[in-house]
Formats: structure tokens, C-alpha cells, sequence
């Protein structure tokens, strides 16, 4: 059984879901009229790059980086510690992308009362 | 306590955080604070600008873990003439707004701490040392400038935001995805250090790095074809706002785009690019501003144009040429407000902003007109205002280079920018009067706030020699990499780093 | 151990798979959410078993905050189906 | 012709990110020697238990070796608040009162959030108490606390945050933050630095300033968060 | 002895795996709203509980949270599956059974006169 | 370690059903409820993936708040996606204290 490189295999699975995350978010951003779904879509992109952030950062048979007794027990064994840095990259990256689609939100609330319509093909006083 | 680069963020956020309180105590403290903030920055400035140019960079450890292991701040002479540029531009803006409108205790008071965010970041961007922390005041830029850009809820105003936070996030999440990619091939975050690592990188990752960064920051630096929500953002916007955007947010996107280009990476062919690519949006934005009908618009494009320029100069790369951006984005970013300052009362009460109806203001609103006059000539570069030394710098750079091409183009240019912004100024002072318009009579502060801007563009126009100084050491410091990454990596290896100046 | 272990997961995934094919299926939104209690309820007792695996106590806090939070989400959907919102 | 354009980005976009992630490979250790650092992974692990007393590692990145980017979050948190509030802002007449949800909910949702409630707010404060020694902290126990009140707001119809109280605690937590950082300017000459004693790793007093700053930043997150929502449970469509 | 809480506890944690998948089976094959909410909640709540009173038996020193997180699921569980079968009976959605009896209605009845 | 490839892999599959899902359902409330599935998904990915914190993080902001949000919005906007504006003028003016620019 090991002929099979399990983490070529899973590198296709975590690396590919997060590609198609970030592909499926753009296209609806880019594609879709309705400015809720765009703000959908701007939420799956972040989602997408927050696991690619994650899956860079993973060590095969890694641990958690958290030094509680246990987790000192577990490196004494040889377990190494998944690298730290992007997990706090991505705390930050989530809590902004919070911030942004809440921003967002509350301007389609405020475009919606404009234009009693939240379609993007609809608004038209600027030029898009 | 020793004055140190840091207080350039921490002070602000702490009144920031502070201004809910106080509005509680004085409704009129929301609009004071601020100022003094600002004047306390400048006062900072003033301050360090002494210190690096007697001693050199200052290099400011944050959380006491020395780079590359913490994040750091960089008061070089580049950054630190950016950083009080926009120190005294936030000053003038916070003028010019102090009354702009009368607006609410409650909305003044979200304005006032969007607005002092929104210098924060901006002033962030340029200071710090650290990507990733770049990227955090980027977005701290960008949520107080969509917040900013729909703060009169009117129609245009929202769908202005709306527009440029979508383009603004894909901008975040192209760099987000470089900055990834990079930690992934040289493990640090610190700018210094991924310079001194950067030729292990593999020249294809190098090259998909790269693009990633210059679309992302291309979107906040106006690059053609990225510019779409330049425009409606700075026409939509309440005006001391869109002249936020040209004074600091713009150079804050173009200070990205030149240390990662100059610093960061050694790629080859990266400044051609920067050349072509500010050649492009040179020859659309003006094409474009000549077509407008509406003020704002022109002004948005005409802006747009001269970022172009700047890139340009920045491109050919020499000192000169570099002499010559940083003198233009100074000169672009004091000439530019007074525009936008006394273009926003022209049209203050005209119906969609619109130049055909300005005929015959020069005789109504004199000073307003007078200073709107005086903008469009230093811009167009005449002599002897302000805008004429950088474009002077630029073309004779280009000429040391033999790019006689580019200097064809940028004066075929500047007669297309003389062409509109006359069109304008000719019918202020030579149209027919039309009746009925009611006149927006300036409030003290923003006159206050136009005339400083105008001594200034004289001041520079007849001595430029009280500004070239702080520019020059500026030019030095930005092409000198390897004082740079001395200066924050003390013990780094300097022999396999290439492109060293 | 191991085996049990596989079995144990096997069927928790399938239960995951079950929920979301309601989920897609569900002809009202009554029931994608009710998928959705459901999902989030097998992810908590997923993650708790999971901590078991890694060996590491620290995990069972995700567990708990789910448990607390998973809920929430499926009241609020139910109370804009009510009209409440 | 529109569509064919956006696919064709797609196509593009998806090319590059793949061969680029090809190159790199999953579950390699990038970080090299842990005892000699080159890397940031690596500095960060092998020195936050010894120099710190930090349990996790993840908290002693996020509050102090960066914690001039949380600094940053927050403020974005307080910039997305502020700005929320001035694009749906609306002059309230004197004394106007809108309900969070038109319709009261029933007796057993009432009760059960009743009990659960204090539940939730413990769970929160154990959670950024605890933050340096389990996963989660300010930001984590902060939401938390949030969707406790979310939750109070959507089954009591006349559940009302005090907007003062809000404004109180959000602006003593961000002070709090920023001048803990000042604080470590004036003492050791170096913003956000540590000037308390480190103690014993894995002891609830460790680590110095990070608790401190985990409890503002939970303290600030939570009334944020509360603050958000209440403006936009309170906007009301005619 | 502490080897035979260890099997009692995996045996918890195999019941609850079995109760969860019956409760997702449930909610794939009953027939309407309100069946599949008794079959999604009910059983898998059972199963939530079970599985991770289970991992608390295996590992004796996790058992006070698991205990917690027991408590929690309990409390929250019903609340969520109650709040929703009125959001949906009121979003005005018909039992499968609705000819035979609906108490509900008439307390809405009794609701509305209030 | 096959077993444990094969639940990345159905994970990885589902996570991105459920993303093609919320994309092009019409009915944006389900699409809502649908991000509130992926952030679940997600933060078991995370869990898997050795990073605690950032599933804690993924669970408490995805699946109440984000949700939210989200909901308050659609209940001020319109619920369907492909849904044509009402007949009557759009109001232009700001309902702002103060005089258009």
C-alpha cells in the first residue's frame, strides 16, 4: 500500500476544494445580477482563500499549535506543529472579511431603498 | 516619552476609540479632535522629519521582537515625506470639512472617525514594514473610504460604494492570495527579508506573485484597466472625501505598487511594465477627461491621468525620474485638493455637476473661481507654478534616457489637459451669465484650507529649493535598496541580492 | 480499535450526506433547515469524537461552542419563516 | 460574448492558482529547523513557551508578536460598526422605540433562552479568559457573547440593548488596548511590549499583557458585534 | 475498571453513531416537515448525547466537559426543533396528517384572540 | 490514512456541491442557509486541517452572525433572486437632514 502517495491525494482534495471555492465564488460575483448573491459570492471567495491559508500551514501528522499538557506529551512523542503563522493570518483575514460583507450588506439595504430593486441590471444612474 | 513613528497609528486609534465619549461630553468635540490629532501628527512629523534627515532611517519595533521576527515601522526618508504629506493634506482636508456641511451631531461624528481612519490607514500603508500588516491597513483604508464614499445616502452615492467595494475586494483577495503564495516560498512576512530572500524563489512563482500584487494594488493605484471605480467614486462622494482619494489614498495604492516593485522584487522587466502599463492609463484617462460633462468626472479622470505619469516616472527609474514621481505625486496631491475643494463649490448647486452650467461664476464667486484658476494652471504644468518643476524633472529624465517616444507623449498630453481644464476656465471667466443659479458661499474654514494650498503651490512654483531637499533624500532612499534592508536586517547577506542600486 | 472507529465515521459521514441530500432535495425551507439543525448537531458529536482520535482535550471546546452556537443560526431562520423578523 | 470573456477569466484564473499550488507541496514541513529559526513558524514556536508562557502559540502571534494587525482588526470591526451605522443611519423622533421583532415568540423559546442565556455569556467569557490557554480568544468569545444577545433579541420582543452601555464598553476596551500598548512604549521603549511578569506556562495568570488585551478585545468585539446587530435588527422597511 | 468504563464508553459512542444515522435517515425518508423534524431531533440528539457522554467515558478526565456540552445539546436541542415547527406551521405549511387532528391550530385560535 | 483520504475527499466534494448550490439557487434564502452549510463544512476542514482557533473562529462568525446579516438583508431586499422592481418611481432624493449637493 505504499505505492499510494495519500497526500498527493489529499493535497487534490483540500487544495481543489479551495480553488473551486475561490473559481465558484468569481463566477457568481461576476455573473450573477442580483446583488445579494454577489455578496454571496464575495463571501465564498474569502472562504476559499481562508482554507487555501490553512492547508499551506498543514504538516502530515501534525498537531495544533497550543503547548497545553498534552500537546507538550505529543511533541515530546515526535509529533511535529503545524506552522502557526497562517492560522493567525487567517483570524484576522475572517474577522475583516466580516467587517467588509457587513459594510456590504448595509449598502444593498440602502441601494434596495433607492431603486426598490436590488438587481444589478436594474441600477443604472452610473455607468458600470 | 520619546516620540517614535508609532504614534502616527496609535494616537489617532486611541482618539478614535475615545471620540464616542467625548461626543457625549461636547457635541462640538467631534469635529475639534480630530484637528488636534492631526496637528499632534504634525507636529510628530516635523519632529522625525528632522531626525532621519540628520541621522538616517529610524526603524520602529513594535511589541519589542526586532524584524524579521515582529512587525516593524520604516521612517525613511521616503516614507516619511509620504507620511507627512499626507499629515499636512489630512490637516487641510479636516479643515475644509470642519463646517462643510451642517450635518447631525451623529453623523459628524461617524464622518470624524471614517475620516481620521481613513489617514490612519493611509498613513499605515506607507509606514509599515510588514505585508501582511500592509494588507490590514489597506483594508482599514478601504472599509472607511466605501463607508465615506456613500455617507450622504443618496442614490448615485451607494451604488459609487457598492461599485468600489466589489472591485475593492477582488483587489483584497488577489493580494491576500500573493501574500499566501509568498509566505509559502520564503516563510517571513518581513518586507526587508523577503527582499533578501527573493532570488531563491523560482522565477515562474515570482512572475504569478507579481501579477497577483500589481492587479491587486493596480485597483487602489488606478492602473488602467482597473480604474472603473475611480470615477464614480470621486464624483459621488461628499467633496472633502474625494479629495481624500486623490491626496492620500491614491498615493497610498502607488506607494504600494513602487516599494513592491522596487523593493521587494528583482524581477526584470517589471519596470517596462510599469512604464507601458502608466502610458496606457495616461492616453485612456485623458481621452476620457475630455469627454466628461460633469466636473467631478473630469477631475476623477484628469487625476487618474497623472497617476499615470507618476508611473511612468517611476518606471524609467533613474533618479530623476524618481526626483520627478515623488515631486509630482507632492504636487499632484496639494493641487489636486485645491481643485476638487474649489470645483465642489463651483458646482455645489448645479444640476448634475455639470460644466455648462458654470458660465459667467468667475464674476459671481471671484475667489472661488480664482482658485480654481490657479489649480488648473499649475496642473497643466505652466510655469511658474508648482506642477511645472515635476513634469520638467520627468521629461528630462526621459530625455537622459533617449525615450523621446514618451516625451512626444506626455507633452501631446498636456495640451489635451490644457485643452479641458481651459474649456472649463474660459467659461468662468468668458461665458454669458446665466441667471437664477444660487451661489454656495465657502464656509471660513474651507477658504482657510484654499489659500493654504494656493501659498503652497506659489511658494513651490517660485522656490522650489524650500521642498527639493526632503524630495531628493526621498528619491535616494527609495532606490537604495540595500540601505533599506541594512537598515531594518542589520545582519543580512547582501552579496546574491539583485538589481541593488 | 480501528475498525470500530472507521465504522463510526463511515456512518456519521453518511448521516452528513443524508442531511444534505434533504438539504438540496428539501422541497420547503422548513426543511433545508431542519437539515441544517441536523448537520450541525452530527458536526458536534464529529468534532468530539475527532478530539478523541487526536488525543488532545483542548479540541472538545470547538465541540462545545457548536453545540451552543448551532442552534442559534436555526432559530433565527425559523423566526424569519414566522414572520417575526 | 460577456459570458465567453468571464469564463475564459475563470479558465485563466483557476490555470494559475493550480500550477502554482502544484509546486507547492501539502503537508510538507516548510519551517525547518525549530531550534535554529528561519523561518517565522519556526521562531514563534520554539521560543513563545520558553520567552512568553504562552500555551498557544496562535494567541502569542495574534496579541503580540503581530499585535499591531490586531490592533488593525479591531479597528476594522469598529470601522465596520461605525460605517453600518452612518449608511443606515436614521433621525429617530424623541422617545421612539422599534421593537427588534414584530412578533413575540412562544412561552418555551422565552424560557429556554432565559436559561440558556447566562449560559451563552458564560461560555464567552471562558472562552477570551481562557484564550491563551485554549483554542479561541477575544474575537471567538466576543462573537459568542454577541449571538447570545442575538438571541435574546429574537425571542424577547421588547429585549432592548442600551446603546450607551455599548458605547461605554466599546470605546474603556479599545482605550484599554491602545493604552496598554502606550503603556509599553513609555516602559520598555517598544509599542505592545510585555511589561508584566510572564509566569508559569499553562497557568491561568501567564503570558503577561496577552490576557489583559484578549479581555479588551473580547469586551470590545462583543459590544461591536451587539452594536451591528442592533442597528440592523432596528432598521425597519415600511 | 477503568477498562470497563472504557468499552462502556465505546459502546456509547457506537450506539450514538447509530441513533445519529438513523435520525439522517429519518430525515431523508419521512414524508413531510414536521416527521422529518421529529426524526432529525428526537434521534439525533439521542445520538449527539450518547456519542460524546461516550467520549467522555473513554477519556475519564474529559468527562466534566462532555458533561457540559451533554447539558447544553439537551437544553438547546428541543428549543431549536420547537421554534422551527412554529415557523413553519406558521409559515403556513400543512401537516401531512392534517385531516385527522391539528391542536395547533386552535391554540393560534386562542393566540390571536389574546 | 486511506480512510482518512477518502472522508477529505467526500468532505472536499460536498463542501463544493453546497458552493455550486448557493450559487445558483434562486431563492436566496435557501442560497443564506446554504453559506451557513459551507462555513460548517469549512470549519470541520479547518478542524481536520490541525487548526483549532480557526475553526472556533469559522463556527462562531459563519454560522449565526453571518447568517444574520444576511437574512436581515434579504428581508429588507427581495428573497427572490430573478425578481422584477415594483412599478411604482424609485424615491431618489436622501433621506438625509440635509439639501442634495
Amino acid at each position: 500500500m505504499d505505492t499510494i502517495d495519500y497526500y498527493q491525494i489529499m493535497s487534490i482534495g483540500v487544495y481543489g476544494s479551495a480553488i473551486g471555492l475561490i473559481l465558484i465564488g468569481l463566477y457568481a460575483v461576476l455573473m450573477k445580477k442580483h446583488l445579494t448573491k454577489i455578496v454571496i459570492g464575495l463571501s465564498i471567495i474569502d472562504a476559499g482563500i481562508n482554507l487555501l491559508f490553512i492547508a499551506i500551514g498543514y504538516i502530515s501528522n501534525g498537531t495544533a499549535p497550543i503547548y497545553s499538557s498534552q500537546g507538550i506529551d505529543l511533541v515530546k512523542t515526535g509529533t511535529p506543529m503545524v506552522d502557526p503563522v497562517p492560522q493567525a493570518l487567517v483570524l484576522t483575514a475572517i474577522v475583516i472579511g466580516f467587517g467588509v460583507t457587513a459594510v456590504a450588506l448595509s449598502l444593498v439595504i440602502r441601494l434596495y431603498r433607492h431603486h426598490n430593486t436590488a438587481r444589478i441590471d436594474q441600477i443604472k444612474s452610473l455607468k458600470w | 516619552m520619546v516620540i517614535s513613528p508609532v504614534h502616527y497609528i496609535a494616537v489617532p486609534l486611541l482618539a478614535a476609540f475615545l471620540m464616542p465619549l467625548l461626543a457625549k461630553i461636547h457635541r462640538e468635540l467631534t469635529r475639534i479632535v480630530p484637528g488636534l490629532v492631526i496637528l499632534y501628527l504634525g507636529y510628530v512629523s516635523v519632529v522625525l522629519m528632522n531626525q532621519v534627515m540628520a541621522h538616517g532611517t529610524i526603524v520602529e519595533v513594535i511589541a519589542g521582537w526586532n524584524a524579521p521576527w515582529g512587525i516593524n515601522l520604516v521612517y525613511s526618508p521616503f516614507t516619511g515625506f509620504l507620511a507627512s504629506m499626507m499629515t499636512a493634506m489630512a490637516f487641510v482636508i479636516w479643515l475644509y470639512s470642519y463646517r462643510f456641511k451642517k450635518v447631525d451631531s451623529q453623523p459628524a461624528l461617524k464622518y470624524f472617525i471614517l475620516f481620521m481612519m481613513l489617514v490612519t490607514g493611509t498613513i499605515g500603508i506607507v509606514l509599515t514594514g510588514d505585508i501582511f500588516n500592509f494588507f490590514v491597513f489597506l483594508e482599514i483604508t478601504a472599509i472607511s473610504s466605501y463607508s465615506l464614499t456613500a455617507f450622504y445616502r443618496d442614490r448615485d452615492g451607494a451604488e459609487a460604494a457598492f461599485k468600489y467595494l466589489l472591485i475593492g475586494s477582488f483587489a483584497s483577495a488577489f493580494i491576500l492570495i500573493a501574500i499566501l503564495l509568498l509566505y509559502t516560498q520564503v516563510g517571513t512576512l518581513n518586507m526587508a527579508q523577503i527582499a533578501v530572500r527573493m532570488h531563491d524563489v523560482p522565477t515562474h512563482m515570482k512572475i504569478t506573485i507579481l501579477i497577483l500584487f500589481l492587479v491587486g494594488l493596480g485597483i487602489e493605484a488606478e492602473m488602467f484597466p482597473l480604474n472603473g471605480w475611480a470615477p464614480d467614486a470621486y464624483s459621488q462622494a461628499p467633496s472633502p472625501v474625494g479629495v481624500t482619494f486623490a491626496a492620500l489614498v491614491v498615493k497610498a495604492g502607488v506607494y504600494g505598487l513602487i516599494r513592491i516593485i522596487f523593493t521587494l522584487f528583482d524581477v526584470h522587466g517589471a519596470y517596462e511594465y510599469l512604464i507601458v502599463m502608466g502610458a496606457i492609463t495616461l492616453v485612456m484617462a485623458e481621452l476620457a477627461a475630455i469627454r466628461q460633462k460633469s466636473l467631478k468626472r473630469m477631475l476623477a479622470y484628469s487625476s487618474i491621468g497623472q497617476m499615470g505619469v507618476v508611473m511612468i516616472a517611476f518606471g524609467i527609474g533613474t533618479n530623476e525620474a524618481v526626483f520627478g514621481a515623488i515631486f509630482l505625486m507632492f504636487n499632484h496631491a496639494v493641487i489636486k485638493g485645491l481643485l476638487f475643494m474649489s470645483g465642489s463649490y463651483l458646482v455645489y448647486n448645479t444640476p448634475n455637476k455639470e460644466i455648462q452650467y458654470l458660465s459667467g461664476y468667475g464674476m459671481k464667486m471671484p475667489l472661488i473661481s480664482l482658485f480654481f484658476s490657479l489649480g488648473a494652471l499649475a496642473i497643466v504644468g505652466l510655469p511658474p507654478f508648482a506642477g511645472f518643476w515635476s513634469k520638467l524633472y520627468i521629461l528630462i529624465a526621459a530625455a537622459d534616457n533617449q525615450m523621446i517616444g514618451l516625451i512626444a507623449l506626455i507633452l501631446g498630453v498636456s495640451i489635451v489637459e490644457i485643452v479641458y481644464y481651459f474649456r472649463v476656465v474660459g467659461r468662468l471667466y468668458f461665458g454669458k451669465p446665466s441667471k437664477g443659479s444660487i451661489m454656495q458661499k465657502p464656509t471660513y474654514g474651507g477658504v482657510i484650507a484654499m489659500s493654504l494650498l494656493a501659498i503652497v503651490i506659489l511658494v513651490v512654483g517660485f522656490y522650489p529649493d524650500v521642498i527639493t531637499p526632503y524630495i531628493h533624500n526621498a528619491a535616494d532612499a527609495l532606490l537604495d535598496k540595500a540601505q533599506y534592508i541594512h537598515s531594518v536586517l542589520p545582519n543580512a547577506d547582501l552579496s546574491q541580492i539583485q538589481n541593488l542600486k | 480499535m480501528n475498525i470500530f472507529l472507521i465504522i463510526v465515521f463511515s456512518l456519521m459521514l453518511l448521516a452528513l450526506i443524508l442531511g444534505l441530500a434533504r438539504f438540496i432535495k428539501g422541497p420547503t425551507s422548513a426543511d433545508r433547515v431542519v437539515a441544517l439543525d441536523t448537520m450541525s448537531i452530527i458536526a458536534t458529536s464529529a468534532l468530539a469524537l475527532l478530539a478523541l482520535v487526536y488525543n488532545r482535550y483542548i479540541y472538545m471546546d470547538i465541540s462545545l461552542v457548536y453545540a451552543v452556537l448551532g442552534f442559534i443560526g436555526v432559530i433565527v431562520v425559523a423566526r424569519y419563516l414566522e414572520g417575526a423578523l | 460574448m460577456k459570458k465567453l470573456l468571464i469564463i475564459l477569466l475563470l479558465a485563466v484564473v483557476g490555470y494559475f492558482l493550480t500550477v502554482s499550488m502544484s509546486n507547492i507541496k501539502f503537508g510538507a514541513n516548510r519551517m525547518g529547523d525549530l531550534s535554529q529559526p528561519k523561518t517565522v513558524g519556526a521562531f514563534y514556536l520554539s521560543k513563545t513557551p520558553g520567552e512568553l508562557s504562552v500555551a498557544n502559540v496562535i494567541t502569542a502571534i495574534v496579541v503580540n508578536y503581530r499585535g499591531f494587525d490586531t490592533l488593525g482588526e479591531v479597528s476594522v470591526l469598529f470601522l465596520a460598526a461605525t460605517g453600518l451605522g452612518s449608511i443606515l443611519y436614521k433621525k429617530k423622533k424623541k422617545g421612539e422605540h422599534i421593537p427588534t421583532v414584530n412578533k413575540p415568540s412562544s412561552a418555551l423559546l422565552q424560557a429556554g433562552s432565559k436559561l440558556i442565556f447566562p449560559a451563552i455569556l458564560v461560555l464567552g467569557a471562558y472562552v477570551f479568559i481562557h484564550g491563551h490557554l485554549t483554542p479561541g480568544g477575544g474575537f471567538q468569545g466576543g462573537a459568542i457573547i454577541a449571538t447570545g444577545f442575538l438571541l435574546m433579541m429574537m425571542s424577547y420582543k421588547d429585549f432592548t440593548m442600551n446603546h450607551s452601555v455599548i458605547t461605554w464598553v466599546e470605546s474603556l476596551a479599545g482605550i484599554t488596548f491602545a493604552s496598554i500598548g502606550l503603556i509599553g512604549l513609555i516602559v520598555d521603549h517598544s509599542f505592545l511590549e510585555n511589561f508584566l511578569p510572564i509566569g508559569y506556562i499553562n497557568d491561568l495568570i501567564s503570558g503577561g499583557i496577552i490576557p489583559l488585551i484578549y479581555v479588551a478585545v473580547g469586551f470590545k468585539v462583543a459590544a461591536e458585534l451587539s452594536g451591528v446587530l442592533d442597528t440592523l435588527l432596528s432598521i425597519k422597511e415600511k | 475498571m477503568m477498562e470497563i468504563i472504557k468499552y462502556i464508553g465505546y459502546i456509547a459512542i457506537g450506539i450514538g453513531s447509530i441513533f445519529l444515522f438513523l435520525g439522517a435517515l429519518g430525515i431523508y425518508r419521512m414524508p413531510d416537515v414536521y416527521n422529518r423534524l421529529q426524526a432529525g431531533t428526537k434521534a439525533t440528539t439521542l445520538g449527539a448525547m450518547s456519542t460524546i457522554l461516550g467520549v467522555g467515558l473513554v477519556e475519564p478526565t474529559w468527562f466534566v466537559k462532555s458533561l457540559i456540552i451533554v447539558v447544553f445539546i439537551a437544553v438547546s436541542n428541543p428549543l431549536s426543533s420547537h421554534a422551527l415547527a412554529r415557523g413553519a406551521y406558521r409559515a403556513s405549511l400543512t401537516p401531512f396528517m392534517k385531516k385527522k387532528m391539528d391542536a395547533y391550530e386552535s391554540e393560534i385560535q386562542n393566540e390571536k384572540e389574546d | 490514512m486511506l480512510f482518512y483520504t477518502i472522508v477529505l475527499i467526500i468532505l472536499a466534494i460536498i463542501l463544493l456541491g453546497v458552493a455550486i448550490y448557493a450559487v445558483v439557487q434562486k431563492d436566496l434564502l435557501y442560497a443564506v442557509i446554504a453559506t451557513g452549510v459551507i462555513s460548517l463544512i469549512l470549519s470541520v476542514f479547518f478542524f481536520i486541517l490541525q487548526a483549532p482557533d480557526v475553526a472556533l473562529t469559522e463556527a462562531a462568525i459563519g454560522i449565526a452572525l453571518t447568517t444574520i446579516i444576511f437574512i436581515i438583508t434579504i428581508r429588507n431586499t427581495s428573497r427572490m433572486e430573478d425578481e422584477m422592481p415594483l412599478d411604482h418611481e424609485p424615491n431618489s432624493e436622501s433621506d438625509n437632514q440635509v439639501e442634495t449637493k
